[in-house]
């Protein structure tokens, strides 16, 4: 799974997979940190208080 | 400040965090599955030097010369002994799980005698004083010959050494368990005039015709004939298999002639009248030198003319010329018989009816033929020392004539209440209550003699019933001389050793009857003038203990035997007809035959854990034993496969699987042997499928005395 | 010794003469006595029985009298796989590489530490050479003296197979290294089966060397992945491709028809081309 | 996330509605600098536990039955292969057995203590000294002497260090869950690896063998 | 009692009636778990299974799950890639059956292996060849996706909302949904396939291989879209048991009938593409090695043609007919019987691709082998179905899943 693992072999199998595999991971954790991040932003300036009890 | 909701949130991902951080988690979760690959409960063989020590097995008679590969000192795995001349390599499956018999923890490990059917341990002097006890009451009350004992083969010092206690104590009654060699040495004594012992020349031999003998089934000498049934092809020999059932021999053979069971007989004496006819047989060996050929020879052209017997054996007339053309016309021919392993005796009119067809074709003491050799008398016994008591004992007659089991056990069933035959009964190296034909009666024969020794190592069928229980040396933990190979012409006299020192409080079977000779006292003392086996057979061996030890073994001469004894037919003018099976064909219209399997032992003890792994699910389900029938036959009959049946004989009845084969003649279901063993507590062999024994009665050969039951009609119906 | 040693690879095969096999058990018996393979008290459900070896029991199919049977002894086939570039069908599905095809000798290794018990191997075996420890191994107390150090005993929960009995190739090579030879003789590496039989039924040895008897008794095609040249010798499932290391030989035609899957009248129109093959 | 854990979270929610509408009443911050005091403290705890406490709980420490003076018996009897040989069947003897050691060994030699324990617990009994070896490898691990010494020409050192040289035993540290000695994990928790003989894991074997054969190597040259 | 947590404006049963019903499910649950235990403790010997049947029930279980929740990534597809704005009325419910079927689909494969404590080998020895290990990544990865779908709709409960991280949180993932979902639906491709591939790479079993495009046998392909196709039936027929449920209209009609329309027409396709394959793979694939078509479907006691016919004909071609023909999709009880039939199809197809594919014997003197479920097996694979259950019920009373109740029941 990681370049020092004892299976890892640097063959265009693994390049695929791997690529593939991590690309994924990347964008879903990016994703979520871009997500995080603003929405302490948004906390922090204040924003989104007082919701709740059905008035959007 | 206050302490508040939120700063427990702090605390946990704070710990959580920290721990993350840290080795903790993942070299936990490394170990944890390194844990999973060492299980305490996983065992680490230990490493160490690996030696060989060869010795000889003595599972069965074939007596195959055995390596053992021991890995510092313990032994861990058996293989076959290279440039042995009976098996040179080969090994059979028995053989290689001797381990699983040697390490078997419900092995009996001490002395043991029962009191009010309990087993309680005993030392072994109290055991043998029990038993000396025992012997010096009956010698000084004069019944000194109702001590008897019974021992797997007649054959060696330690038989010997058994035979001499009772001759010493005053008592005829040794008996050693038939098989086929019994039966050829009585036939060679019959038809030849020669005392010694029978061998065939299967290796040398061009065309093997065997009536029934399960050649590959484990008959005579195993590894030596499934080594010569693989040079079949490179010698171009023939093998050609009359069975009434689809055997692994009848498998490998040329041709299978499936004669009805019981008509093998008449099918060889067809044989001899074609050979007559078309006189292609050796003059001068048997019509010249032979004596009563002409009584023979009208006997077979007149009854037993191929186209008299069709019917009786089911074999068409030019089947049995191309027979008779193929025996005469082969180089060296040779027709064997003893049916499946050759264990029960068989019927010495059988034997006599094949063994003609080799006279016919002069094939006697000639390379590839019958053998018949004089075993030089290795053995040389020190005088018998016989006070009165023994002299007065030795005078009155054995129980059982001709030195059969099975007699002694008719005379003991048939004795009354008040005055048994046998008051003490010995039993070494031998399972009677398994292994005889109808052991329900022979069980309750031996419980009603008093006081029965048991030299088993194992709780088996017949040690469950003793009073004392002096248990010895597994194969493997002794040493002791090994006489012939049964039914082939390599005699080989051996000398096994002990190769794993003996695990539990057992002795050596020579040991035991020395240490029980020497604890009688008196006259029975002085008959046993060494201190222990060791020195007992290095004497009794004289000059061939001194090639033995050096060697381990002597291969006897591998040429035939010069002198050619001449044959006298009278003995086969009388026959009148194959012995019936018990029971009459209204009541039992099937017959019910004993199936000889390889991977099964028949002997006294119980086929290995592993061996019965290896047992198909056509033999052995779950506890129930399959019984092989014809898809006719269950039709007929009304059961079906996979489903309970019940099978009744005249002797017994058995709940059983019903297990469909074509290879099978219909009206014939056949029932494997070597099942249904006591295992005591060992769960792996006992109490598994039926033993056939139980279902199959003695038929008594009028000729030899003997049992020559080989089936008997049955019935089988949905249970 | 690796893919690519220098190209002296073995290619370490079985050839078994289905005529000479009488169906003993030897084989069975010697596998499992050399590898420490467990055995239980009911051993009667064959869907769940460790025997590495197995010695299936083959049938012309056809009414008595002319019934006949033939033994047939099946331990583990080292697939070499399509083209036989190493994907055997087993190695090709396992998730972990707990099994794995050695370029260097050609057999399948199978290491029961790395194994997690997923059985998808086990599935895509068509041979069912490949065995699940249901249970916990267990030996009765004392049996665990005859256990060889040589192969480590198993754990519950993980596939084990027959390996060729490696550890007796591994031996071999100890004692080459020891006495500072770099090949292999034929007898030194024999496994326990080859040794047991006592109908010598079976043989052993590198299907690359032209002077091992494996080679001589079915001449494998080394351009048509090892496909036997003689006609009496054939190999199970052939049609599939996987490319076993394991060679039947009999003279009966139903036991080497049933090596293999025919249609309806392919068998009959296979023969014609071969009879014709053999004349010329 | 099954029912009960829903169930606590909607409990925990409850009580989370009333601290909000009193917590807004008490101003935003001042519960925000507790909640993180207790994180750094609960993080440091944890961490350096885990760095410092955890590897001496997972590691048990024993003595070796008595102390051998591997420096003493070179100088006496020559290298290492004097009591650790190879068999003529190319298997290495390993440890010596007590039978070995009796071929100087009849009677005490020397005046240490741990002589005198040998000669009366092991050469009298007959029993076998149960040295904790410290390069055991497990089970499932097949590993040839005759290949790397003999056909490879390695030095005992690269793989066990300098014992040889060493006049007492160091302490055997066993790992609790696995068996392991440590030599084959690693003294080292970071895992960082001064000296080849610090370690050795799969990994080790296979950077050597890729180094020196170009491969790692079919499975079944290292496994059993 | 829980009133302060049920979305506003929305009616549900009293508590009391609510957790009798959650403890009913609990009981179903808590014997799973007994037999989860069972086999963690005792081993896979608590299981029929054997060596002829490596893989049975719960490969199968594992294997439906998947297919059924395939309706997650479709239509998470649909709504943010392909912008059909309508679907997000439904999208919710779909997500929620999402992450039930892959939550039980991991657990049943931790239980379904004879080394628990090693199962994370398979991510860190991965051999990249293997179609399981491609299974277990993209698995495990889209259920995280899946996760992270769920969060928003989870924050949207009435008391999270008033804590303004959350709210803020649950608005900003809404606001980047697409890019979760574009990501899950490439995952879901994947994995959904390499499921397929699992059966169609065995050339060592005649009845599952396939020949295919580069290292994908056509199995790979034809199950992404089985799964993508039979997935919005099943995520169709939870909405109307919620219906019937609960008594109330919960979707628009325009929208059932929408995704309706879509997957009939995506079951017609695939049903044609898996009649050319069965077809290819009959007269082709098979009859290369040696096999008729009928070895596979006669001589034993359970698998016969009827299998496939149910598999292709009543599973198949009917619900694709009952879907796209506009005049049937529009009858209720036709609609019910379309999307019941194509949950049964994809069942169906999942158990041959497993069972039938290890029952089937290969060598000539081999024989059929038949199987039959332990206990254990049984109570595990009802495990998910209890548990969710009690996830559905939950997300129902607390969180507001069906965006137009509101407005249908005020419409009413």
């Amino acid at each position: 799974m990681f370049p020092f693992c004892f299976e890892w072999v640097w063959d265009v199998g693994h390049y695929l997979f791997f690529g593939a595999m991590w690309y994924a991971v990347i964008i879903i954790s990016l994703g979520m940190t871009y997500c995080v991040g603003k929405s302490l932003v948004d906390t922090l300036n204040g924003k989104g208080a007082g919701h709740g009890d059905g008035h959007h | 400040m206050k302490i508040d909701r939120r700063s427990f949130l702090g605390l946990g991902l704070g710990a959580a965090a920290g721990v993350a951080a840290s080795p903790m988690t993942w070299k936990l979760t490394d170990d944890i599955s390194i844990w999973t690959q060492n299980w305490p409960w996983t065992p680490v063989p230990r490493d160490g030097e690996v030696t060989f020590d060869n010795t000889v097995c003595t599972l069965c008679p074939g007596n195959c010369g055995i390596s053992v590969r021991k890995i510092a000192g313990r032994a861990v795995k058996i293989e076959g002994r290279g440039g042995y001349p009976v098996n040179d390599g080969g090994v059979c499956l028995h053989g290689i799980s001797a381990l699983q018999y040697l390490y078997d923890p419900s092995r009996i490990k001490s002395p043991m005698v029962k009191k009010r059917d309990a087993w309680k341990t005993v030392s072994w002097d109290e055991g043998l004083a029990l038993a000396a006890e025992k012997i010096k009451s009956l010698r000084d009350l004069g019944r000194a010959n109702t001590i008897a004992c019974v021992a797997g083969s007649g054959e060696g010092t330690i038989a010997g050494l058994y035979r001499r206690l009772l001759m010493a104590a005053g008592s005829q009654n040794f008996y050693t368990m038939d098989s086929m060699d019994k039966t050829w040495k009585m036939l060679i004594a019959e038809m030849h005039g020669f005392d010694g012992t029978a061998g065939f020349d299967i290796e040398s031999s061009d065309y093997l015709l065997s009536f029934g003998t399960g050649f590959i089934e484990g008959w005579g000498s195993p590894v030596g004939n499934f080594m010569a049934n693989s040079s079949r092809k490179d010698r171009n020999a023939k093998l050609v298999q009359v069975e009434y059932r689809l055997s692994s021999t009848a498998a490998a053979a040329d041709q299978w002639i499936p004669a009805k069971p019981g008509s093998e007989a008449d099918l060889a004496l067809s044989i001899c009248s074609v050979m007559i006819t078309e006189n292609l047989y050796d003059k001068d060996y048997a019509e010249k030198s032979g004596k009563n050929f002409d009584d023979f020879a009208k006997l077979v052209t007149e009854k037993y003319a191929p186209e008299l017997i069709t019917r009786t054996t089911g074999i068409d007339v030019p089947k049995i010329k191309s027979l008779a053309a193929g025996f005469a016309r082969a180089k060296a021919p040779l027709a064997i018989a003893g049916r499946g392993r050759g264990d029960a005796a068989g019927s010495m009119m059988e034997f006599a009816a094949v063994h003609a067809l080799n006279c016919l074709a002069g094939n006697i003491n000639k390379k590839g033929g019958f053998w018949m050799t004089k075993d030089a008398d290795t053995m040389i016994w020190p005088s018998l020392v016989m006070d009165d008591a023994a002299a007065k004992g030795y005078a009155k007659a054995a129980a059982g004539p001709g030195g059969s089991p099975d007699r002694l056990f008719d005379a003991l069933t048939s004795a009354g209440e008040d005055e048994t035959p046998v008051e003490m009964l010995m039993v070494y190296n031998a399972n009677p209550c398994h292994t005889l034909h109808d052991a329900g009666t022979v069980r309750s024969a031996i419980e009603k003699i008093p006081f029965v020794v048991s030299f088993s190592p194992y709780m088996d069928d017949t040690a469950r019933l003793a009073d004392l229980v002096l248990p010895t040396h597994m194969f493997l933990e002794m040493g002791e001389d090994i006489h012939g190979c049964a039914s082939s012409v390599k005699k080989v006299t051996a000398l096994s050793k002990p190769v794993a020192g003996p695990l539990f409080d057992t002795r050596h079977p020579g040991d035991a009857v020395i240490m029980l000779a020497k604890a009688v006292d008196g006259s029975v003392r002085a008959s046993f003038p060494w201190e222990s086996y060791e020195v007992a057979i290095s004497e009794v061996m004289g000059d061939t203990w001194d090639i033995l030890a050096k060697d381990g073994y002597i291969k006897c001469a591998s040429q035939p035997p010069a002198f050619r004894p001449g044959v006298d037919f009278k003995l086969l003018v009388g026959y009148d007809g194959p012995p019936a099976p018990l029971g009459d064909k209204k009541k039992f219209p099937l017959i019910l035959v004993e199936m000889d399997h390889m991977r099964l032992t028949s002997g006294a003890v119980a086929s290995s854990p592993f061996a019965v792994k290896t047992v198909p699910d056509t033999i052995l389900k779950d506890n129930d034993i399959l019984v092989e029938m014809n898809p006719e036959t269950a039709r007929q009959t009304g059961v079906s496969p996979g489903r309970m049946a019940v099978v009744e004989t005249p002797v017994g009845s058995a709940r059983v699987k019903v297990n469909i084969f074509d290879g099978i003649m219909p009206g014939v279901i056949a029932m494997p042997g070597g099942l249904g063993h006591f295992g005591g507590d060992n769960r792996y062999i006992g109490g598994k499928g039926v033993n056939v024994n139980e279902l199959i009665g003695p038929v008594i050969d009028p000729v030899s005395g003997l049992d020559a039951a080989w089936g008997i009609r049955a019935r089988i119906s949905r249970a | 010794m690796t893919k690519d040693n220098h190209g002296k690879a073995y290619k370490f095969g079985m050839v078994i003469d289905l005529d000479k096999c009488t169906g003993c058990g030897s084989c069975m018996v010697a596998c499992m006595s050399e590898n420490n393979v467990p055995f239980k008290e009911n051993e009667t459900d064959k869907k769940d029985s460790l025997t590495w070896m197995t010695v299936y029991k083959l049938t012309n199919g056809k009414p008595f009298p002319d019934t006949d049977i033939c033994y047939m002894p099946r331990p583990c086939m080292h697939c070499g796989g399509k083209g036989d570039h190493g994907h055997s069908p087993c190695v090709s599905v396992c998730p972990a590489t707990a099994t794995d095809y050695g370029y260097d000798t050609g057999i399948v290794s199978q290491i029961y530490t790395r194994c997690f018990g997923c059985r998808y191997c086990m599935v895509s075996c068509p041979y069912h050479a490949r065995y699940f420890n249901w249970w916990d191994p267990k030996w009765p107390p004392g049996m665990e003296e005859y256990l060889s150090p040589d192969v480590s005993p198993r754990m519950r929960g993980v596939v084990e197979k027959c390996t060729f009995c490696y550890h007796r190739y591994q031996e071999a090579r100890d004692r080459a290294y020891y006495e500072k030879r770099d090949t292999i003789a034929e007898d030194e590496y024999q496994t326990a089966c080859t040794q047991a039989c006592p109908a010598g039924a079976i043989t052993f040895g590198d299907l690359n060397n032209p002077d091992h008897e494996v080679y001589k008794l079915v001449k494998p095609d080394p351009h048509n992945c090892g496909r036997p040249r003689d006609p009496k010798a054939f190999r199970v499932l052939e049609r599939l491709q996987t490319n076993p290391k394991v060679y039947y030989i009999s003279e009966r035609e139903w036991v080497r028809k049933a090596g293999d899957n025919y249609r309806k009248g392919e068998w009959d129109k296979k023969n014609m081309l071969t009879k014709a093959d053999g004349q010329h | 996330m099954n029912e009960l854990k829903r169930k606590t979270e909607n409990g925990s929610v409850e009580a989370e509605a009333e601290a909000v509408s009193s917590e807004q009443k008490a101003g935003e911050d001042s519960g925000l600098g507790l909640g993180v005091l207790f994180f750094i403290g609960a993080f440091a705890v944890c961490f350096l536990s885990g760095w410092l406490l955890f590897p001496s709980l997972l590691y048990s420490k024993k003595e070796q039955p008595l102390n051998f003076n591997h420096a003493l018996h070179v100088d006496e009897m020559g290298g290492c292969d004097s009591c650790h040989y190879f068999r003529d069947d190319g298997s290495f003897a390993g440890i010596p057995t007590t039978e070995s050691c009796m071929e100087c060994h009849e009677s005490q030699l020397g005046d240490t203590e741990d002589e005198a324990i040998f000669m009366k617990e092991y050469v009298e009994k007959g029993k076998e000294v149960p040295w904790l070896i410290y390069s055991e490898q497990p089970d499932c691990v097949f590993f040839s002497h005759a290949a790397h010494v003999i056909a490879a020409g390695m030095d005992c050192v690269s793989c066990h260090g300098h014992i040889g040289t060493s006049e007492k035993l160091r302490p055997y540290e066993e790992n609790r869950l696995t068996g392991y000695s440590r030599d084959i994990w690693g003294k080292n928790i970071w895992g960082i690896k001064k000296n080849p003989w610090d370690r050795m894991k799969m990994d080790d074997c296979a950077d050597c063998h890729e180094r020196e054969t170009g491969s790692k190597g079919a499975c079944f040259q290292c496994h059993k | 009692m829980d009133s302060a947590l049920i979305p506003e404006g929305a009616r549900r049963c009293p508590f009391p009636v609510f957790a009798a019903g959650i403890a009913v499910a609990s009981a179903v649950l808590l014997w799973g778990v007994y037999a989860m235990g069972l086999v963690w403790i005792k081993g896979l010997n608590q299981t029929n299974m054997n060596d002829y049947y490596g893989f049975a029930l719960w490969i199968w279980a594992d294997l439906a799950v998947i297919a059924i929740g395939g309706g997650a990534f479709f239509t998470g597809l649909l709504r943010y890639v392909f912008g059909i704005d309508e679907l997000k009325h439904i999208i919710n419910l779909a997500v929620v059956i999402g992450v039930i079927c892959y939550s039980s689909a991991l657990l049943i494969l931790a239980i379904d292996i004879g080394q628990p404590l090693r199962g994370w080998f398979i991510f860190w020895h991965a051999n990249v060849h293997s179609m399981l290990t491609e299974v277990a990544f993209c698995l495990s990865l889209y259920f995280s996706v899946l996760i992270i779908e769920f969060i928003p709709l989870v924050l949207e409960n009435r008391q999270l909302d008033k804590v303004p991280f959350f709210h803020n949180l649950g608005h900003n993932m809404h606001g980047i949904m697409a890019v979760f979902a574009a990501t899950g639906a490439f995952l879901s491709c994947f994995h959904q396939g390499s499921l397929g591939g699992v059966a169609g790479v065995l050339y060592g079993r005649p009845f599952a291989f396939r020949e295919g495009l580069l290292i994908w046998p056509w199995t790979f392909f034809l199950f992404t879209w089985s799964a993508a196709a039979y997935g919005p039936c099943f995520t169709l027929t939870v909405c109307k048991i919620f219906e019937g449920v609960t008594r109330k209209k919960l979707v628009k009609d325009n929208v059932v009938d929408l995704l309706a329309k879509i997957s009939g027409w995506m079951i017609a396709t695939y049903i044609i593409a898996k009649i050319i394959d069965t077809i290819y793979w009959a007269g082709v694939t098979v009859s290369d090695m040696g096999f008729s078509f009928m070895h596979f479907y006669s001589d034993n006691a359970f698998y016969g043609v009827w299998i496939l016919f149910t598999e292709i004909v009543i599973c198949g071609i009917v619900p694709a007919i009952l879907l796209t023909v506009k005049r049937f999709r529009e009858d209720k009880k036709l609609l019910i019987l379309a999307i019941v039939l194509g949950t049964i199809g994809v069942c169906i197809n999942r158990w041959v691709m497993v069972l039938q594919v290890v029952a089937v014997p290969v060598m000539s003197f081999d024989t059929w082998a038949l199987y039959i479920p332990s206990w254990q097996e049984v109570a595990t694979t009802i495990l998910p179905i209890a548990y969710g259950i009690i996830v559905l019920s939950l997300a129902y009373r607390y969180l507001p899943m069906f965006p137009q109740e509101q407005e249908l029941y005020d419409a009413k």
